[in-house]
C-alpha cells in the first residue's frame, strides 16, 4: 500500500515501543504511534499523559496532553504533579519528545530561535519536555530531518540531552543510565553511541540512502558497518491507521 | 558544596513564607459568606494592574476563559502571567493585558505554534522567564505547602535553567545537585470547576491537573463553576471538595465557561471553533478582529454565550464521552 | 448547678475560642470545648483535625483525630499533609496542645520523662503537636497544674513555645507573631507577657487562690496587680455538655 | 550560610533518590497482572527480616488490622517501624517484630498513654528516633515526589529535631532556616483501602491520610480492602483512584480488615473490644494473652473473624454513620 511521510514517522516510532513499558505521550504522532503499538506488539504499553491520565485506550483519539480522551476508560486520571514525580521516582521507562532543532548529543530546543530575550523565532517553551528528558529512563525524539534540524548547537537547551557527552548529565545532577535513546526522523532511525554518548545511524527509511542521512545533517553522525533499512509500514499498520486509530484524519 | 549557580532571571514575587503568612493571616479569613458575583465583579475587585495572575487547567481543557475575557473587557495593561495555557493565555496577551510571562508552553500542541506569543515575544512586548511544565507546578505547590522552595531535578544542565529564576543546591544528605524551586505565590489564581457552593467549596472530575497546587498558592483565588449546588451537597461528599471554601474569595456561575475548551462529562470542546481562531490568528489583524467579535464585543458570559447559540452548546454536550 | 473538674476546663478552654476563626482540635477536652463554642459565642469557629477533617458540625464526638466523626457533614475530607500545610501557610489560627510537662516560656513536653535514649516514663511523642506549635498563630494548652507538670526545665522540648525567651523562637526559623498564647489548666488561666514572653496568671479558677497558683507552679509565674476570676460553668454551658454534646459521657 | 545542625539519630533507609530510582526500574513494572492473595501469602512474599515498614491511617481508623496480624503470626523479629499508629503498631511492638521506630505518636489519644509503648521503650527493647506527624508525612512525600528532602518549619528549635534525623538548611533565596526532612523510603508500605481492582487500583472513601504519600514512597506495597471490584468499575471512575495498580504488590482481599477500627461509610469501630484490650495491655502478660487469643490464636483473617462473629460485625455495620 502507499503510504504517507507521517504515516511512515508513526509506524517507526510505534515500533520503538516495547510492550509491558510505560511511556510519556505527547499530542501528535507519539500518540498515533502509542494507538498502533498498542494494537500491533505491545498490548500491554501504559501510555501516560502529563496532565494526569494514566492507561486510558486510545480508543478516541485525544486532541491535547489534558484532553478527556487521555483519562476515557483510563485507570486513574491523577494530577500533573504525581506524574512527574512518578517519573522523577524513576517509574517511567520512556518520553516521546520533539523540538525544532537536536545536537549530536540529543539536546533539544524548543524554546527559540535566536538569542532568548530577543529572538527571531519564538516557539512554544519547554512545556514537559524538560521534565520528561530529565527524567524517564529513555528519551525518543521525532523529528524532521534536515541540517537546519539536525545542527552542531542547538540555539537553546531546553531540554538535556547528554549534554556535552559521557559524564555530564551525572555531573550536572542528573540520574545515572538516563538519557536519549533514539530519533525517529522520516529519514532514517538514529541512535547513541554507548561510550561517545554521540548520536548514530540505526537503519534508513525506505528509499533514503546513507548519503541522503549524511547530507542533512548539520553535525557528524556516526555511520557504523552495518546500517538497517527500516521495513515500510505493513498493510496492516496502514489499515489500523486509517480505519481504527484515526478514521477522521486528524492527524493522518 | 559546589558553586550555586543561579537562574537569570528575577522572580515575579517573593517566595518569602513569612511574608505570605503575614498577609493570608490579615486578608483571608474562614467564615464561610456567599461569594457569588459575577464576572465583572469579580476581576474589578480582585485584579490590580501589576498582578501576577495564574490560569488553569490547559489546552482548552477546563480553562477559565468566561473569566479571561472578562479581564481582556476590563482592559488591563499590566499583568504579568504564569504560562502554562492556550487560548486563555493568548487572550490575555492579544489583548495587550500582559508584559511578563514566566513561560512553561505556549502553543496548540497537533495544531502547532501559537502566533500571538510569537508577536509578543520577538517584539519585545513581553518579557520572559523560561520553566517547565512540572517546575511551574511544583513552584505553586512550595507556596502551597507555605515553604520557600522545593527541590527537583528537572532543569538541571539547560539553558531552561539559565533563564529560569530558578538556584541549584547541593542535598544535604547525599550532596546531590538539585535545582531549588523557588515557591511562586500568585496574587490572583483562576480556576474553572465543574461544581462549587456559593461559599467556593468546589468539586472537579476527571483529571485535576494543578487546580490543588494553584488554589492553595493564591493570595486571591476567583472560581468560575458550570454549576452551583446546594451546600447540603458538598458537605454529603466531603472527600469530593478539592478547593475549600476558605482558599475561594468569588464564585462565578459561568455555565459553558470553558467553551470553545472542553468540560469532561459536560461538553466536547468546539474544534472548528478553535481551528478557525487559530487561521484567524496567524495576522494579528485576524488576532484582534476575534477579539472584537467575541471577547470584547459582548459585554458579559451571557451575551457570550447568546453568540455561541444554544444549539451549538447542545450539539456540545451531546457529544461528550460519558464514563 | 454542681460541676466537675474537667467540665470546668472544657468551659473555659471554649471561651478562649474565637468565633469566625479556625482551631486545630485535639481529642479529648478540645473537640467538647470546640463542639461547647459553637453552640455558645462561635457558631462560626471552624474545627480542624490534622488528618483531614475541615468544619465538621461535632454533632457526634469523635474518638481521635482520624475519626470518621471529624468530618461528618464536613465541608471537607482532605488529607494530613494538606491541613499542615494550611497551617505551614499561615491559614491556621489557634491550635490545642497538651503535655506532660511546660516551662514558662510554654515548652511542652509530650514525649519523655527522663533522658530520650533511656527514659523513666516514655510518652505518645509528638504526633502533631510540633507542628501546630510550629505552624500555628496561637497555641493554647490545656494541662494539669502541679509544680511537677509547671517546671522550670522541660525534660524534653516536644513543642516550641517561645524556647528561650524573646526572639528565640525567629532565631531558630520558626515565623514572627507566631507563639503560645494561653494555658487552661485545673486551677487558672494563663497567658504571656508581651515583652518577657514569660507565663503570667490571668485569672484563677472558681475557688482557688492566688498562693494556691504559685504554690503549684515549679518556675516563677508572673502575677500582674490584677488577677481575674474565672467565672463557673454557667447552666447553659453544662446542660449542653451533659445533654447535647457528651450524652454518653465518653469525656465527662 | 549559618551553622548547619544535625539530629542525633541515623536515617534507617537512605534518602537518596538515583538508589531508588534504580531500585524501582529493576523491580517494579506497569504490567497488569492479577495481585490478589492472602495476607499469609503477601507477608512472606514481601516483608524480611530487616525491613522497614510503615502502616496506614491511624487510630483505629481505615488501619491494615489484618496484615499486622499476620506478621505477627509469621514471627518476624527484626522490624522497623514508622510510628504513627496504635493498635495496628501496637501489635507488632507486642508480638516482639520491631526492634527500631521511627516515631512520631504511640497512644491512645482519649484513653491514654500505650503501656506496650512505655515497656518496650523503657527497658530499651527498642530504639526510637523523634518525628511530627507533619514531618513523617512530608518525608513520605519527599520519597513519594523523588526527591531527596523537603523543607520545612516543623521541628525547627526543639528536642523533637534534636532526637530525629534531620538536618538545618538555609533557603537559597530567602536565607531563611529550615528543616530538611530526609525522604523516607520504606521497604514495605501496608495500607487498607475500601475497594480495590485485582490489579490493585485503589478506592478510600472519606480522609485520605497519608495514604497517597505511602503507596508512592513503598519499595513494595501491600494493599487489603474491603471489597474487590471490577476492574471496569475502576474505569469508570478514573477520577476516584488514589493509589494506581502499578505501585501495588500484592492486593488482600480483608472484608472488616480494619476491625476493631473503623471504616468509614462501612462500620464503626468497637469500642468495647478497644476498651477491653486497652486494659488487657496495662500488664505485660495481658498484652500477651491478648495477643494470643486474637492475633495468634486464629490462624488466618477468616479465623479471626469466626471468632469476633456475624452477629458483632452485623451490630458494627448498622451503627456507622451516613453521608
Amino acid at each position: 500500500m502507499e503510504y504517507k511521510s507521517n504515516e511512515l514517522l508513526i509506524c517507526i516510532a510505534s515500533r520503538q515501543m516495547e510492550d509491558g513499558t510505560s511511556a510519556f505521550i505527547g499530542t501528535g504522532i507519539p500518540m498515533l504511534a502509542a494507538a498502533l503499538a498498542k494494537r500491533m506488539h505491545a498490548p500491554n504499553l501504559i501510555p501516560l499523559f502529563e496532565f494526569g491520565g494514566v492507561g486510558g485506550t486510545l480508543e478516541v483519539l485525544p486532541l491535547g496532553v489534558g484532553d478527556s480522551k487521555t483519562f476515557y476508560k483510563a485507570w486513574a486520571a491523577l494530577v500533573i504533579c504525581d506524574l512527574m514525580e512518578t517519573a522523577q521516582r524513576g517509574m517511567v521507562d520512556y518520553g516521546f519528545l520533539g523540538g525544532a532543532q537536536i545536537d549530536m548529543y540529543g539536546n533539544l530546543n524548543s524554546t527559540v530561535i535566536g538569542p532568548q530575550p530577543k529572538p527571531k523565532v519564538r516557539l512554544p517553551g519547554s512545556g514537559g519536555a524538560n521534565d520528561i528528558g530529565s527524567s524517564c529512563w529513555k528519551t525518543i525524539a521525532v523529528m524532521q530531518h534536515t541540517a537546519r534540524r539536525f545542527m552542531p548547537k542547538v540555539d537553546f537547551v531546553t531540554t538535556a540531552g547528554y549534554l556535552t557527552g559521557p559524564g555530564a548529565r551525572e555531573a550536572a545532577g542528573l540520574a545515572p543510565n538516563s538519557g536519549p535513546y533514539r530519533v525517529v526522523s522520516n529519514l532514517a532511525l538514529m541512535g547513541y553511541d554507548e561510550e561517545t554518548k554521540r548520536m548514530k545511524l540505526l537503519a534508513t527509511n525506505p528509499g533514503v540512502t546513507v548519503q541522503q542521512v549524511v547530507e542533512n545533517t548539520g553535525f557528524e553522525l556516526i555511520i557504523p558497518d552495518k546500517v538497517g533499512i527500516n521495513e515500510p509500514p505493513s498493510d496492516k499498520e496502514l489499515t489500523l491507521l486509517r480505519n481504527e486509530i484515526d478514521p477522521g484524519r486528524l492527524y493522518i | 558544596m559546589g558553586e550555586q549557580e543561579s537562574g537569570l532571571n528575577k522572580l515575579l514575587l517573593s517566595p518569602d513564607a513569612n511574608d505570605i503568612r503575614e498577609w493570608l493571616h490579615k486578608n483571608k479569613s474562614m467564615v464561610l459568606k456567599d461569594k457569588v458575583m459575577s464576572e465583572s465583579e469579580a476581576i474589578r475587585t480582585f485584579i490590580r494592574e501589576g498582578c501576577y495572575i495564574a490560569t488553569e487547567l490547559y489546552g482548552s481543557v477546563r480553562a477559565p476563559m468566561s473569566l479571561c475575557r472578562e479581564v481582556v473587557r476590563q482592559g488591563f495593561k499590566d499583568l504579568s502571567l504564569a504560562g502554562q495555557g492556550v487560548m486563555e493565555t493568548e487572550h490575555l496577551i492579544s489583548g495587550k493585558c500582559v508584559k511578563r510571562i514566566e513561560l512553561t508552553y505556549q502553543g496548540w500542541e497537533v495544531y502547532g505554534i501559537s502566533n500571538i506569543l510569537r508577536r509578543a515575544a520577538e517584539s519585545g512586548e513581553v518579557t520572559i522567564s523560561e520553566w517547565s511544565n512540572a517546575s511551574l507546578a511544583w513552584r505553586l505547590k512550595a507556596a502551597a505547602m507555605g515553604i520557600p522552595f522545593i527541590p527537583t531535578r528537572s532543569m538541571l544542565g539547560t539553558d531552561t535553567f539559565k533563564y529560569s529564576g530558578a538556584k541549584t543546591i547541593e542535598c544535604p544528605f547525599t550532596g546531590q545537585k538539585l535545582v531549588a524551586l523557588p515557591a511562586s505565590p500568585v496574587d490572583v489564581g483562576i480556576i474553572h470547576v465543574h461544581r462549587a457552593d456559593l461559599y467556593g467549596n468546589c468539586q472537579i472530575d476527571g483529571i485535576t491537573g494543578f487546580a490543588w497546587e494553584l488554589a492553595r498558592a493564591s493570595k486571591r483565588l476567583i472560581i468560575s463553576c458550570e454549576e452551583i449546588i446546594p451546600t447540603d451537597e458538598i458537605r454529603k461528599y466531603p472527600d469530593r471538595t478539592i478547593i475549600p471554601w476558605f482558599l475561594v474569595d468569588a464564585v462565578v456561575h459561568a455555565p459553558f465557561g470553558s467553551y470553545p475548551g472542553e468540560m469532561c462529562y459536560y461538553y466536547e470542546r468546539d474544534k472548528q471553533h478553535i481551528k478557525d481562531y487559530i487561521d484567524q490568528t496567524e495576522t494579528e489583524e485576524g488576532a484582534q478582529a476575534y477579539l472584537q467579535k467575541w471577547v470584547t464585543g459582548p459585554k458579559s458570559h451571557a451575551e457570550f454565550l447568546e453568540l455561541v447559540g444554544a444549539e451549538k452548546m447542545d450539539e456540545l454536550r451531546k457529544a461528550v464521552l460519558g464514563r
